[in-house]
């Protein structure tokens, strides 16, 4: 008979990160379709079956149904995606029970720093590939720099993982933007779901800033921007994280969202292609959303690169009933995928590879808003579709 | 025979309402006192002085010598200040022992079978031992009454207090309640009795004090206080039929 | 002849499994009082919070002017105009005395009492009319609540227990201003342990023995040997 | 008629006979690690701390009247202090457990000295908002991880024991201990004479008052201890867990809501509630997750119903039919025979 | 002036956290009901307005007139159909009723909904300001501060000057004896919570405009209104208004000492005040 191999999926399906999953389904789906006939390994055929769970948004929940699979459902491989909340506990039970474990879509530091990883160290059975805070930085740095406005920034960075490690004095903007000669006003970290946001415009009214950065959640930065309005700030480019991913949100601005910027870590127009299907990006995205009847998001491309590196994996690895043998093919992986290139020998820091990053705005188009690239210095193999447009 | 209770200028007001208007008085170990007067008058309020769930505006309240103005409720009780409450406050979730036991295993401090035994006791005086596992929320509210009785005396009090525990009964239980009390009083506990039904009160006090208006009004044997033309004005009215 | 205020038949009641009232009868004509009497526990109150609805009953047991009102909530009892003055006063701590009075007046019926009225019945609560009702004495409060029930000009007042609690000076004035509250062809039910007092007031009394009626006579002829036989269901 | 015609007695057949069955199934379950898979030990781990946290709330709210909303406080405080005191003061995980519990205690006093001074609803909201408190001041300790959080170091945990079967039979027996002494503990401090001013406290503090029970004394014992041991268990939780962050440590959902809704599952005010609610509560969950969220719908629906249908939780129905009690608290009295 | 202008936006925002309390205040004044779904009802009536808005193309705040009436009668028939049967002495029936009810609420948006965060399209409305003495005032904050004070100045006309007002309070204080006096307890609670609902959706139309909501975002704020209700002391709803702009003071000042400190000052603010007055500020029935 073929053996079967378990592979755990932890994703936030439900709760307020919900958004980086909606997705899930229709990924899971062509991926499914594609194994379905089974993977070769030494010369023998393999089923794939991938257990997926809900983390609820829930980081205890997250260890949870983690522990869930790597113990009750045994699983050989676990992957998850989507945020420190949800990688970081996964992440942690697998190197605990020596499970192999492969993370995507949480910027690196958070993953590598928050989870007590040593430089040179490392981790044993843990793997993540995504982008870097370098990334970001170099990316809005690229950006900004063709706009010609004045280079004092405002930053707006949140007391939570993705914040901390965005407004980290040693690891985040505030160096690089200082090498760049930009004056980062960085008032501090604000708890996430704050009501007020007068502190943070007075003081980037005061110093005169025609930026404003930084990685908030959706509901914070809607409370910003319409103070900011409200109060007689109008920067000339809000460039902001994590909070402009979705389509969604921008809708949900109207007009105050034509023109904002954000790091774009995969689109339609990324010239890359599925290793496993054959699919174009825009194929991919496409696909979502003639399915769905909802716009393409850039989790897509990553959950779907997610299981095209489990795939390689499988197909490579000497073992596959033996986990070491599992972590030594991940650690081994040269592989094309959909996001761009992912390779664990070329990583900044241990466990770590790092996929390309450039920078967009979201442009109102004829069919509503676009996500149009619009700085790529960084990755010039991602081409630019649109120039930047400064707000005002 | 020794002073068991002092008052001394004892005054406590709720805004215009004076409850209690310089009160001074002494009982002596082994007393019963009665305690008359209007509805209103401040009497409750004086109970609520002793026993500490109230505390007075200025004045001074001495317990077997010592002063206790600052103590709080529950200390006095250990001290063996008891009460009944004039609207019963049971624990209701508890059964009838169990109302009991808190009283003999707090305030009077016993344990295990000591406690059992005087709990068993008590209820059989106030006859509510067939009632003994009945949770006290479903008693009605004479039953709750005696319970109060019951629980003041699972203290093992010197003092007791006790406030309008004869309302409501008719005249055969009234008669035993009287007598129950007489013999609590006999073996020597000190009581001070609230209580509309005159002739009940008269039927066991020795002395009789008055209060109007959060003052003291009269102090003394029963007999020439029930006659005197003030009590007779202001509590019986004037012609008093009862 | 027209429909009695109250005609109850065979009526029952229950505490969870505990029965309390087994198969009582009465009834009460217009301007009639009656005295209800009987020892503790014998199922007074009860039959009281089965009147006004507290409690609810069999069909066909409690009838008002010939309509069953045995099942209805208390608040459409009220609206019919039958008030209660409860056991142990139970006003509302958060209204003042005056408030009180007026909660009463909630049922909109069209009748001789109102502030004034009540006021003149009980000039001390028109001195504490703006106080919280919970900072009365015992005494006090008990006005209060007959002036609350008598706010809804009821047809039929139920007093449950009038007397209980009050200096026996208030107990005279009240009984002395009772002809006077139930003069003008209000019915009522007095629930009241001095006999002697219920007897004066009444024009009828029944006595209740552990939830049955045992005695029902009229008030000025009953022999008192046949009350203390019906009160203690001894020979 | 005095004490020679009655007899109070403390204990019943049901309780003499349960006792003998628990004790049966309390070796069984100590074997476990013999006869149980992994995932089951795990689950069974995590059973246990919940049951534990629901015994103490229910010793709280239903015995002491003090509804807490807040024990995520303590439960968040002794994950933290577990992950302080290893990875800053190099303590073994297990001394870490226990002066958790007692750096819980600590922190508890100053906390009863503030909400003590609200009663009902208003306690309720303050130990929510000291819960709040808790985790964001804990998110400005950035040693800890600010508000991102912090993973246990792997040689902390490997400290425990190096085979991972032995880590993962002690993390379950530290779980079973942990239930164990919190039932027998609130058992026995419910038979003792505190245990019965705590029940008078909560059904009357005017007349346990003037009955000689220092009410604030007796509430704040109870608190402190409850305190002490929340933060013990919240140590176990985050030792399973590896990760924590001020929103899993603090969440009100994870340790409070879900222990309340245990409790009142079960039959609050009784010992065996929590235990029996437990149960129902995993048994939801295990087969209901998966759904999402038709899932947490599912258990609003069930506390609801269970609310209005069977406001004394499942034990209470159980109870109303067969009076049994399998951990008898109060007296009953008989009159003896005559012979 | 930087700290003035804290001070101003903090009352300002005290008038949102007014309105998140005022119905609160009113039910827990009413039936002692802790209210755990309050937060999520305030969602509740927020895509109430989405609906609307998205329908009909509407202003969100004329959709206030439709969406008023709507919860009013969620509220009524909520409370009849379910919350009545939860009262009594015990906070917990109603605490954990009202916990599965936050929970379904939620779920239930979710579903459909999605998780996606919307936001009520006011156009300038949301972005509108006025010069005031050498600050910039936002047109929408300011309206906010004006809807909180008309509705507690209306609900404090009924609670404590109209019939409809005493038997709120009667029935709270002891339904048997309010159902002797002609109330019907159940139509009453029925009533309160329909007021509370309805204020409940002005509070939730006006925090759609003022930023983007999600099926999770209840819950967070439901707390910063149970702070304004028990800083401002229960039955006194002027002193709950009091009571939020206390909270969002406290805020803004505290964040201009540290954004990190931001809500932290508001509930540190909020035990100190307990600490010296454990019956609020300005309580006018006792607890
Ligand atoms: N809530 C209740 N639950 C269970 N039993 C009750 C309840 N209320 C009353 N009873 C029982 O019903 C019976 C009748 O009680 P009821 O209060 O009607 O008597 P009553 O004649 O008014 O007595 P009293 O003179 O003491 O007021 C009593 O035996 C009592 O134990
Ligand atoms: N907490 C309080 N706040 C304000 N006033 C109060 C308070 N408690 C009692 N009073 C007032 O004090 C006075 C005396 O009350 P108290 O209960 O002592 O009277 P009493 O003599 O026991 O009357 P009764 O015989 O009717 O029980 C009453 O007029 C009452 O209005
Ligand atoms: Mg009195
Ligand atoms: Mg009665």
């Amino acid at each position: 008979a073929t053996p079967t191999l378990k592979v755990g999926h932890v994703s936030p399906r439900t709760g307020p990160l919900a958004g980086f999953a909606e997705a899930d389904d229709f990924v899971l789906k062509g991926i499914e379709a594609a194994l379905s006939s089974g993977l070769e390994n030494n010369g023998k055929s393999w089923n794939i079956e991938i257990i997926s769970k809900d983390s609820q948004s829930n980081p205890n929940r997250a260890a949870e149904v983690a522990a869930d699979l790597l113990l009750g459902e045994e699983v050989d491989i676990i992957v998850a995606a989507s945020t420190p909340d949800t990688v970081n506990p996964v992440a942690d039970q697998a190197e605990i029970n020596e499970v192999p474990c492969i993370t995507t879509d949480c910027p690196w530091q958070p993953y590598f720093f928050g989870r007590n990883g040593v430089p040179g160290e490392g981790f044993a059975s843990t793997y993540h590939f995504f982008w870097g805070l370098e990334d970001v930085i170099g990316a809005f740095l690229d950006m900004w720099g063709q706009s010609g406005v004045a280079k004092s920034v405002g930053g707006l960075f949140p007391n939570d993982a993705d914040g901390n490690a965005w407004g980290d004095a040693e690891l985040g903007l505030p160096k690089p933007l200082a090498a760049a000669g930009y004056n980062l006003v960085d008032p501090g970290r604000y708890q996430p779901l704050s009501d007020d946001f007068s502190n943070y415009i007075a003081a980037f009214k005061d110093a005169g800033c025609e930026i404003v950065t930084g990685n908030m959640i959706p509901p914070d930065f809607a409370t910003f921007w319409a103070q900011a309005a409200q109060q007689g700030f109008n920067p000339k480019i809000v460039t902001i994280g994590k909070a402009l991913l979705f389509p969604s949100v921008i809708e949900s601005l109207g007009d105050r969202g034509d023109g904002l910027s954000s790091e774009v870590w995969w689109s339609p127009n990324h010239p890359f292609a599925s290793s496993l299907t054959g699919a174009s990006a825009n194929e991919l995205a496409m696909g979502y959303t003639a399915d769905s009847g909802r716009p393409w998001t850039q989790p897509i491309g990553f959950k779907h690169a997610l299981f095209e590196v489990v795939a390689d994996v499988i197909k490579r690895a000497e073992d596959l009933e033996d986990p070491e043998a599992i972590t030594a093919a991940i650690a081994g992986t040269s592989l094309n995928t959909i996001v761009g290139p992912v390779d664990w020998s070329n990583g900044p820091i241990n466990n770590i590879t790092k996929t390309p990053l450039v920078a967009g705005q979201w442009q109102k188009g004829d069919n509503g808003f676009e996500l149009q690239i619009v700085a790529n210095s960084n990755a010039p193999e991602i081409p630019v579709s649109s120039d930047l447009k400064l707000l005002g | 025979m020794t002073t068991i209770l002092k008052l001394q200028n004892l005054r406590k007001a709720f805004g215009a309402v004076t409850v209690a208007d310089d009160q001074s008085y002494e009982v002596r170990r082994g007393e019963a006192l009665g305690v008359l007067g209007p509805n209103g008058a401040g009497k409750t309020s004086m109970f609520n002085l002793i026993t500490g769930t109230l505390k007075p505006n200025s004045g001074r309240i001495e317990f077997a010598g010592k002063d206790i103005t600052g103590w709080s409720a529950a200390r006095r009780s250990h001290a063996g200040i008891a009460r009944s409450f004039q609207v019963p406050q049971p624990f209701s979730g508890m059964t009838v022992f169990e109302n009991a036991m808190i009283a003999a295993t707090q305030s009077a401090g016993l344990n295990g079978q000591k406690a059992e035994d005087l709990c068993i006791r008590v209820l059989d005086q106030t006859e509510l031992i067939a009632k003994a596992n009945v949770p006290a929320g479903s008693l009605t509210l004479l039953e709750r009454k005696r319970l109060e009785l019951t629980r003041a005396l699972c203290t093992e009090p010197e003092l007791l207090l006790l406030d309008e525990i004869a309302g409501g009964l008719t005249e055969a239980e009234c008669q035993s309640l009287i007598n129950t009390i007489k013999e609590i009083h006999s073996s020597g506990t000190t009581i001070i009795w609230i209580e509309h039904v005159v002739h009940a009160l008269l039927s066991v006090v020795d002395r009789l004090i008055v209060v109007d208006f959060g003052k003291l009004i009269a102090d003394g044997k029963p007999k020439p206080i029930m006659n005197s033309p003030q009590v007779k004005e202001i509590y019986l009215g004037i012609e008093a039929d009862a | 002849m027209p429909d009695p205020i109250l005609k109850i038949s065979g009526l029952n009641a229950h505490y969870g499994d505990f029965q309390a009232l087994f198969g009582v009868d009465m009834q009460v004509d217009a301007g009639e009082v009656l005295a209800i009497i009987g020892a503790n526990g014998a199922g007074k109150t009860t039959l009281m919070r089965s009147i006004t609805g507290l409690l609810t009953n069999g069909p066909d047991q409690i009838m008002h002017k010939g309509t069953d009102i045995g099942r209805l909530r208390a608040d459409e009892v009220a609206l019919r105009g039958i008030a209660m003055v409860p056991e142990g006063r139970q006003l509302f701590p958060s209204l003042s005395v005056k408030e009180n009075l007026m909660i009463g007046a909630q049922v909109l019926r069209p009748g001789p009492w109102n502030l004034k009225a009540v006021y003149q019945l009980f000039p001390i609560l028109e001195e504490r009319k703006d106080q919280q009702s919970t900072s009365l004495s015992g005494g006090q409060q008990q006005m209060v609540a007959i002036g609350r029930a008598l706010m809804s000009n009821p047809e039929l007042i139920l007093f449950d227990e009038i007397s209980l609690g009050l200096a026996p000076v208030i107990i005279r004035d009240i009984y002395r201003a009772l002809p006077g509250i139930i003069g003008n062809g209000m019915s009522a039910i007095i629930v009241e342990q001095d006999i002697s007092k219920a007897l004066s007031v009444s024009s009828r009394v029944y006595c209740l023995q552990e939830g049955r009626v045992s005695l029902e006579d009229r008030s000025d002829t009953v022999a008192r040997e046949d009350i203390s036989r019906a009160y203690f269901g001894i020979e | 008629m005095n004490s020679q015609t009655y007899a109070v007695s403390r204990s019943s057949r049901a309780a003499r006979v349960s006792a003998i069955i628990g004790t049966l199934v309390l070796i069984i379950l100590v074997a476990a690690p013999w006869w149980a898979g992994r995932a089951d030990m795990r689950l069974m781990g995590e059973l246990f701390l919940y049951l534990a946290l629901a015994s103490l709330w229910n010793l709280m709210a239903g015995y002491a009247g003090l509804v807490s909303v807040g024990q995520q406080a303590f439960v968040g405080f002794g994950g933290y202090m577990l992950f302080a005191l290893t990875m800053f003061a190099g303590l073994h995980p297990i001394t870490a457990i226990a002066a958790a519990g007692l750096l819980g205690a600590l922190i508890s006093v100053p906390v009863a000295v503030l909400i003590f001074r609200l009663r009902g609803a208003y306690f309720a909201i303050g130990t929510w908002v000291i819960a709040e408190v808790f985790r964001l001041g804990f998110a400005q300790v950035s040693a800890l991880g600010g508000g991102s959080g912090s993973s246990l170091p792997v040689a902390i945990v490997k400290s425990l024991a190096s085979k991972r079967a032995m880590r993962e039979s002690i993390s379950y027996w530290l779980a079973l201990s942990a239930a164990v002494l919190v039932v027998a503990s609130v058992y026995f401090f419910l038979r003792s004479r505190k245990g019965l001013a705590l029940t008078a406290i909560r059904d009357n503090e005017t007349a346990a008052d003037s009955l000689g029970i220092d009410i604030w004394r007796t509430k704040f014992v109870v608190y402190v201890v409850t305190s002490a041991f929340t933060a013990m268990i919240g140590a176990l939780i985050f030792l399973q867990k590896l990760r924590i962050s001020p929103d899993a440590a603090f969440s009100v959902n994870d340790w409070t809501a879900f222990v309340i809704f245990i409790v009142v599952i079960g039959g609050i005010g009784t010992i065996e509630g929590p235990i029996i609610g437990t149960f129902v509560f995993f048994l939801l969950r295990e087969t209901l997750a998966d759904l999402g969220t038709v899932y947490l719908i599912v258990l609003g629906v069930v506390a609801i119903l269970v609310m209005l249908k069977a406001p004394k939780g499942l034990w209470g129905l159980f109870r109303a039919r067969f009076d049994v009690q399998i951990f008898p608290l109060g007296y009953r009295v008989s009159k003896r025979d005559p012979s | 002036m930087d700290w003035l202008n804290a001070i101003v936006q903090g009352t300002l925002l005290g008038g949102l956290y007014a309105l998140f309390a005022a119905g609160l205040s009113l039910i827990f004044g009413v039936m002692r009901l802790v209210n755990i779904a309050h937060g999520d009802l305030i969602v509740l009536a927020a895509y109430l307005g989405l609906t609307v808005t998205t329908a009909t193309g509407i202003h969100p705040l004329l959709a206030i007139v439709v969406v008023v009436p709507v919860m009013a009668a969620i509220g009524y028939v909520l409370q009849r159909g379910l919350l009545n049967q939860t009262l009594g002495d015990d906070l917990l029936p109603p605490l954990l009723v009202t916990f599965g009810l936050s929970v379904i609420i939620q779920n239930a948006l979710l579903e459909g909904y999605t998780a996606d965060p919307q936001k009520l399209a006011a156009g300038n409305l949301e972005t509108a300001s006025f010069a005031f003495g050498g600050l910039t005032l936002g047109v929408l904050p300011v309206l906010t501060f004006s809807f909180a004070i008309a509705v507690i100045w209306g609900l404090q006309w009924i609670f404590y000057c109209t019939a409809l007002g005493r038997a709120f309070r009667a029935v709270s204080d002891n339904q048997d004896i309010a159902q002797l006096m002609g109330l019907n307890r159940r139509h009453i609670f029925g009533l309160a919570m329909a007021l509370a609902l309805a204020v409940t959706a002005i509070a939730g139309i006006l925090l759609g405009i003022r930023t983007s909501f999600d099926p999770s975002g209840g819950g967070g704020r439901l707390i910063f209104g149970f702070e304004a209700v028990i800083i401002g002391g229960l039955g006194n709803l002027w002193g709950t208004l009091a009571g939020g702009v206390i909270l969002g003071v406290a805020q803004t000042v505290g964040a201009k000492i540290d954004p990190g400190w931001q809500i932290l000052s508001g509930h540190i603010a909020f035990l100190l005040i307990l600490a010296v007055r454990p019956n609020g500020l300005f309580p006018r029935i006792s607890a």
